[in-house]
């Protein structure tokens, strides 16, 4: 134990002493086996410091909404809610529905060990209402290091590069990039085209500010041509697979390249792959290299139950935790949020990760979490209408692209 | 009162009452209270700030929404007609007394039993070209063979409707199965007498006796298309792109995911207008026997 | 007391009149049959009796008691239904004692009272089946037994041999006559057979439209129908009506044809000249020679019944039927003479059918 | 049914036809359900390796013990095995007081006698359509004020009023079937309407209540999103649990594991469809379909 941590615990130990039991209700979406870990490395370590956690599954993030919302409006809300700081948060913070953490920000000093951009992220009006349990980033690109072998390629650091390694594993008698059928997935692609080409400012100038001017460029439609161009080397089997059959083919070595975010590490592991060796990962080539951030977060709805106010303290300790974060990240395969922690027991792709986060003006908000409302839904309407009709062209794409992100 | 009390003790009123108010709290309150919130510009969470009927403006713009109701369209006719002639075919030869009849009657209808979001998973593995069926046959040696519809935006639709009729044809088959059996044997005598051919028999005598039958089935029916939610989501998500969207799952979404409470409000309420329209033949035809 | 009167019953289902201001007074004992064709409101009638249906006016007294109100349960009647209506999950044991059990009479009284209607009815053996193991006939008795449990007095049937084979229905006939003289209930009892209602009531009430045509003995209803209604609607065959002009001279002219009423006996003594309609029955008429009777026709083809024979002759066009012994129906020529036993016919006005 | 009225000697070419659409029918229908039981007894390697048609290179029952005990389902990883008492708990009471209101109230329908009974039924029609994610929000309102948010009573409640317009429909069609006279008979007895419900009617409706109580069990068995939304943290049945282990979106899936998972949680569907198949066809055929 640091010293730090120590001190930590006899606060810890002092709030204790409250005649109140901590308890905290947590709905939560972490049910694979891998996230079922993670979520464990937080609720054994609220439960060692006397925390009662009372847990509350549900399958995915539709789901846990939807029973959260049902709770608030049923007066009864969980203490904590995984979600991440979307739309939906905006909404509930808005709505006057989230605890403000100012107060333990400032005893804490939370502010200053975060990421600026997850910083900026959980706080709405200068009320920080969620705590980051660790960040993950979706423009990265997994592949099969033994085609790349015996293809002879390198990893590629422009998107040119990237056309003419698929090409040169299509000649090869392989997939070069397998995509999935899910709508999600094929958003994914685009994004990653546009801030490959943008960079991390275009980015925050179409998605955060939505910028007329900057949804006038052409280079979206240039974005849109790639993001035609990728399905030039898609197989027969895409439509309706799921992202994680689809990192099988990478696995199985029958494809050789996959745009997913670094959740599909988990896949990689579970086969019993090692990130270096049997695959590897670089984020989207480009001269402007960027991050896109999605971050999970723990909201804690107004509650006015003593026991739980208790519980949603010490959850809010123990989750910034610096430790914890380090080990839920390890185990889940994400990036801690915090930057002052240690980070060498981490894996070759998490160390990439967490640098990228570190580097200032590298990590953008991702459309899921940039987006208020339904647009990222709106979003992937647009880019899966586009995938799928083959008559439609890039500079309409680009149009229909403006027209959702158009104020 | 007192006498007048003790009378409602020997009529069903009291007990009509008690249950049209659950119905009316519950169901009509719900509709009462989703078409408010259709009116509002709610989002996650209810709020009360009224902006008329513009929702229901966007939601004619919603190009997603206009394909899920065409979707729906389709899908219902194709589900609805298939699930009739499939499960009519089904009941009539169960009827003829066959060996095994209930092996076959089970085999039938157990996809009731299962939960669809299994369900869906093995309909999705069978039918993917790279997995399924096509590559199968293709292993076998038919190198050209081709059953890559989930696949493609055009078709994918029809397989969501082969998986349904596979999920609700054992129910058809069962209800044209009561009815079959409890058509008078004098007609089946006189059909013989009359030497009509076994087909014609049942298209122009038998089936047309079991309008009200037929009728039921449909009303069903109609209800799994107007909620079906669970097979789509297992199956397709609504994809390719947006090709197998369809009313429920669009307001599912919206209600959820997508965080547009209102929007989702407003489609609610154009499905139940939808039903009604769908229903209308059929209740013309109800009133209209009794009258 | 178990006598029931019906005060101007009125009953309408929108503007459908269901029942036109039926009044009826039914001494206590007395076995009365509501007969009619369906449609004409008996059943209606009953069930108001009953307490299943309300009527929209009117009032029904029991024994003197006004029941309008009342619950059929506390009407102290019972009633034997078309289709039986037994309980069919139910023991017949327990169909006899179910109502009983409602009421919470005790448990010895009960069985005491089971076992006394079922000798009485013969169906003491088949106390422990259930209904779907009995043939038609022991569903009935069952259905009447459930009705006499309650020993109230007052018994109502509503078709209740309808469903019986024909050869079962004239013994349930006899059966029920007979019950109804050993327990001197008062029956009221609806059909549409005037076969039982001839043969079983001590009144019958003829009811069309909604309307009592007439309440009388039965023979009365035979020989001097109220009506027209009632007279095509009683007998079989079908009354012989033969249409006319009455004419001031105490004649029916039927076109050059004159039959002289004479040996009618004409309501109130009065015949003013207006059309009407003579009607005979068929064992009324005897076969004479052509030109020889009050009007002469063509004969048309004979029924040989066994018993005796009906020979059906064209007379302008109309059928009518005359009963004769077989052998002089066998012997039957094409042109014959009828003669009308007047005494036992009825004239009717042609307007509104009322006896003249 | 031994010999049916329309059993006229068919020719041997349509005999054999008939069998071989009923087998090929027979198979359309299982397909799903073998791709499912073969992958819930395939290794991992097997799926991996992209063969979901083909047989098991070996048959191990490890997703199945994973499944029922093992398979993370959030902080826990004991598989759907502690959903199982749960799901028995709520849906015995449910389908059976779902029943029970369906069918006092269906009768209260079949017997009540007013020009508003059309216009009734078709009011409960109706609440067949609505999708029910619309009421969830007011239904959370109604049953926090009734102090049954997130309660065992809660979720009974909400699955026996959800059902009521599907189970008053069934009912209400068979009861029309009834002779009225039974009803009347009984009221000549004195018995009240409740007590003819209870003591004439209800024991007379054998074959319907199990169609009801088989569709019930069904829907109840496999519902997810009432159960999540309220059950409450003890009482949430098996159905969270499978979901939860099928449906994790962003984990190392095991498509074995969650075909064994459906399989494990349709079992007591499939045991009802089995030994209740025989009644689930007579039901039918004495009149839930008429009208």
């Amino acid at each position: 134990m640091t010293a730090k941590t120590m001190l930590l615990s006899c606060v810890f130990a002092a709030t204790a002493t409250h005649s109140f039991a901590q308890v905290a209700d947590v709905q939560q979406y972490w049910t694979s086996a891998s996230e079922s870990k993670a979520m464990n490395v937080i609720a054994d370590a609220f439960k060692a410091k006397g925390g009662t956690w009372i847990d509350s599954p549900s399958a995915d993030y539709d789901s846990t909404i939807a029973a959260a919302t049902s709770r608030i409006v049923g007066g009864e809300p969980p203490s904590a809610v995984l979600m991440t700081p979307n739309g939906a948060m905006l909404d509930l913070a808005e709505g006057g529905i989230l605890r403000s953490l100012n107060d333990l920000r400032d005893a804490e000093g939370w502010q200053a060990s975060l990421a600026p951009l997850i910083y900026e992220r959980v706080t709405v009006d200068d009320e920080m209402v969620a705590l980051p349990l660790g960040v993950h980033a979706d423009n990265w690109i997994w592949y099969n290091t033994a085609i790349f072998d015996e293809v002879g390629i390198e990893e590629p650091t422009t998107i040119d590069e990237l056309f003419a390694a698929a090409d040169a594993i299509q000649g090869a008698g392989y997939t070069a990039f397998a995509v999935g059928g899910e709508p999600w997935q094929e958003l994914y692609i685009l994004t990653d085209m546009i801030l490959s080409l943008g960079g991390p400012a275009y980015w925050n100038e179409i998605m955060v500010e939505r910028d007329d001017a900057a949804l006038q460029d052409p280079l979206l439609v240039t974005a849109f041509e790639y993001f035609r161009k990728v399905s030039d080397y898609v197989d027969a089997g895409s439509t309706g697979r799921s992202w994680n059959q689809t990192t099988n083919m990478v696995i199985t070595q029958e494809a050789a390249m996959q745009f997913m975010g670094d959740w599909a590490k988990g896949e990689f592991l579970a086969a019993g792959q090692t990130p270096g060796k049997e695959f590897g990962c670089f984020l989207m080539p480009s001269d402007k290299p960027a991050y896109a951030a999605v971050t999970d977060v723990f909201v804690f709805p107004e509650i006015d139950d003593d026991e739980q106010i208790a519980g949603q303290d010490l959850l809010a300790r123990t989750v910034m935790d610096p430790e914890i974060e380090v080990q839920v990240a390890a185990v889940k395969g994400s990036v801690p949020a915090r930057t002052d922690v240690d980070l060498s027991g981490l894996d070759i792709c998490a160390t990439r990760g967490a640098q990228a986060l570190a580097t200032p003006g590298v990590a953008v908000a991702s459309t899921y979490d940039a987006l208020p409302g339904d647009l990222n839904g709106q979003l992937i309407d647009m880019a899966t209408q586009f995938w799928t009709d083959p008559d439609m062209t890039a500079e309409e794409g680009a149009a229909a692209l403006r027209d959702v992100l158009a104020d | 009162m007192a006498r007048w009390f003790q009378r409602q003790m020997f009529r069903p009123t009291f007990t009509v009452v008690a249950f049209f108010a659950v119905i009316a709290i519950f169901f009509y309150g719900s509709i009462g209270w989703t078409f408010l919130m259709s009116l509002t510009k709610s989002s996650l969470m209810p709020r009360y700030d009224f902006v008329g009927f513009e929702k229901y403006a966007d939601l004619m713009d919603n190009k997603r929404w206009i394909v899920s109701c065409i979707n729906m369209v389709v899908f219902g006719a194709l589900f609805i007609v298939g699930s009739l002639i499939l499960g009519s075919i089904l009941a009539i030869f169960i009827d003829r007394g066959i060996r095994f009849e209930g092996v076959f009657r089970t085999i039938f209808l157990y996809p009731l039993a299962i939960s669809l979001i299994v369900t869906g998973l093995g309909w999705r593995w069978l039918l993917d070209p790279t997995l399924g069926i096509q590559a199968m046959v293709r292993d076998m040696g038919w190198e050209n063979f081709a059953f890559d519809w989930i696949t493609e935006p055009d078709r994918a639709i029809y397989t969501l409707v082969i998986a349904s009729v596979w999920r609700s044809a054992g129910l058809v088959m069962i209800i044209v199965l009561a009815g079959l059996r409890s058509v008078d044997g004098d007609l089946w005598k006189a059909i013989r007498m009359e030497k009509i051919p076994q087909w014609r028999a049942y298209v122009q005598v038998i089936f047309p006796g079991m309008r009200p039958v037929f009728a039921s089935c449909i009303v069903l029916l109609m209800s799994e298309v107007i909620r079906g939610y669970d097979l789509i989501v297992a199956m397709t998500n609504g994809g390719p792109g947006i090709s197998t969207e369809m009313p429920a799952k669009f307001a599912v979404d919206f209600f959820f995911s997508r965080m547009n409470l209102s929007l989702a409000s407003a489609a609610s309420i154009l499905m139940l207008l939808l039903s009604l329209l769908m229903l209308a033949p059929y209740l013309y035809s109800e009133f209209r026997r009794r009258d | 007391m178990y006598n029931i009167s019906l005060n101007k019953i009125r009953k309408t289902y929108g503007d459908l009149t269901i029942l036109h201001s039926v009044e009826m007074e039914i001494t206590e004992g007395e076995f009365v049959v509501i007969l009619g064709s369906s449609g004409c409101g008996k059943s209606t009638l009953l069930n108001i009796v009953a307490g299943l249906d309300t009527c929209d006016s009117g009032q029904i007294l029991i024994g003197d008691k006004d029941v309008t109100d009342l619950e059929p349960s506390d009407r102290d009647l019972s009633m034997v239904f078309q289709s039986y209506a037994l309980f069919p999950s139910m023991t017949v044991r327990r169909n006899l004692s179910f109502g009983m059990e409602v009421a919470r009479v005790p448990k010895a009284e009960r069985e005491a009272k089971v076992a006394k209607v079922a000798q009485l009815l013969q169906i003491d053996a088949l106390l422990d089946r259930k209904p779907s193991q009995l043939s038609g006939g022991q569903r009935q008795r069952v259905a009447i037994g459930r009705a006499l449990v309650r020993s109230t007095g007052v018994c109502l049937f509503d078709e209740p041999l309808s469903n019986l084979d024909a050869k079962l229905r004239t013994e349930t006939r006899v059966e029920l006559k007979k019950l109804h003289n050993d327990l001197g209930f008062t029956m009221l009892y609806v059909t549409h057979d005037q076969v039982e209602a001839m043969t079983m009531a001590d009144r019958v009430a003829v009811m069309n439209k909604g309307r009592v045509e007439q309440f009388a003995p039965p023979q009365e209803i035979y020989e001097k129908p109220a009506n027209l209604f009632v007279a095509s609607f009683v007998g079989s065959p079908e009354i012989n009506q033969i249409a006319g002009h009455l004419s001031g001279n105490g004649s029916l002219d039927i076109g050059k044809t004159h039959i002289d009423l004479s040996g009618y006996a004409f309501e109130n003594g009065t015949r003013p000249a207006q059309d009407a309609i003579l009607a005979v029955r068929c064992e009324d008429i005897k076969i004479v020679p052509p030109a020889a009777g009050h009007i002469t026709a063509q004969l048309d083809f004979v029924e040989l019944l066994g018993a005796d024979a009906l020979a059906w002759v064209l007379y302008h066009g109309k059928r009518l039927s005359v009963r004769m012994g077989v052998d002089q129906a066998r012997a039957l020529e094409s042109e014959v003479g009828l003669q009308f036993d007047l005494t036992k016919a009825s004239v009717f006005c042609t307007k509104d059918g009322h006896r003249l | 049914m031994s010999s049916p009225a329309n059993a006229a000697a068919m020719p041997r070419v349509a005999v054999v036809g008939m069998y071989a659409f009923l087998i090929v029918s027979a198979l359309f229908f299982l397909a799903p359900f073998l791709v499912i039981l073969i992958n819930s007894v395939k290794p991992m390697a097997d799926i991996r390796s992209g063969n979901l048609l083909t047989l098991p290179s070996e048959i191990t029952f490890e997703p199945w013990r994973i499944a029922w005990s093992s398979a993370c389902t959030g902080l826990d990883c004991s598989g759907i095995k502690p959903g199982l008492w749960n799901s028995i708990l709520i849906t015995v009471p449910a389908v059976v007081i779902s029943v029970l209101t369906g069918a006092l109230n269906g009768y209260a329908l079949a017997q009540w006698r007013s020009r508003f009974a059309d216009w009734l039924m078709l009011f409960i029609l109706i609440g067949l359509f609505v999708p029910y994610q619309a009421m969830l929000y007011p239904t959370v309102k109604i049953l926090s004020g009734m102090g049954i948010f997130r309660s065992y009573t809660g979720i009974i409640f909400v699955h026996v009023v959800y059902g009521l317009p599907y189970t008053t429909l069934l009912f209400r069609n068979f009861y029309v079937g009834v002779p009225d006279e039974i009803s009347r008979a009984a009221r000549m007895e004195g018995a009240s309407f409740l007590r003819t419900f209870w003591s004439v009617i209800l024991p007379i409706s054998t074959n319907i209540i199990v169609v009801v109580a088989i569709l019930q069990f069904t829907g109840i068995w496999n519902d997810y999103l009432l159960g999540l939304i309220f059950a409450g943290n003890d009482n949430l049945p098996m159905t969270v649990q499978l979901t939860n282990i099928v449906n994790n979106s962003r984990g190392a899936a095991e498509p074995n594991v969650n075909m064994a998972a459906a399989l494990l949680a349709a079992i007591p569907t499939l045991i009802v469809y089995f030994v209740s198949g025989r009644y689930f066809v007579r039901g039918i055929a004495t009149g839930a379909v008429k009208g």
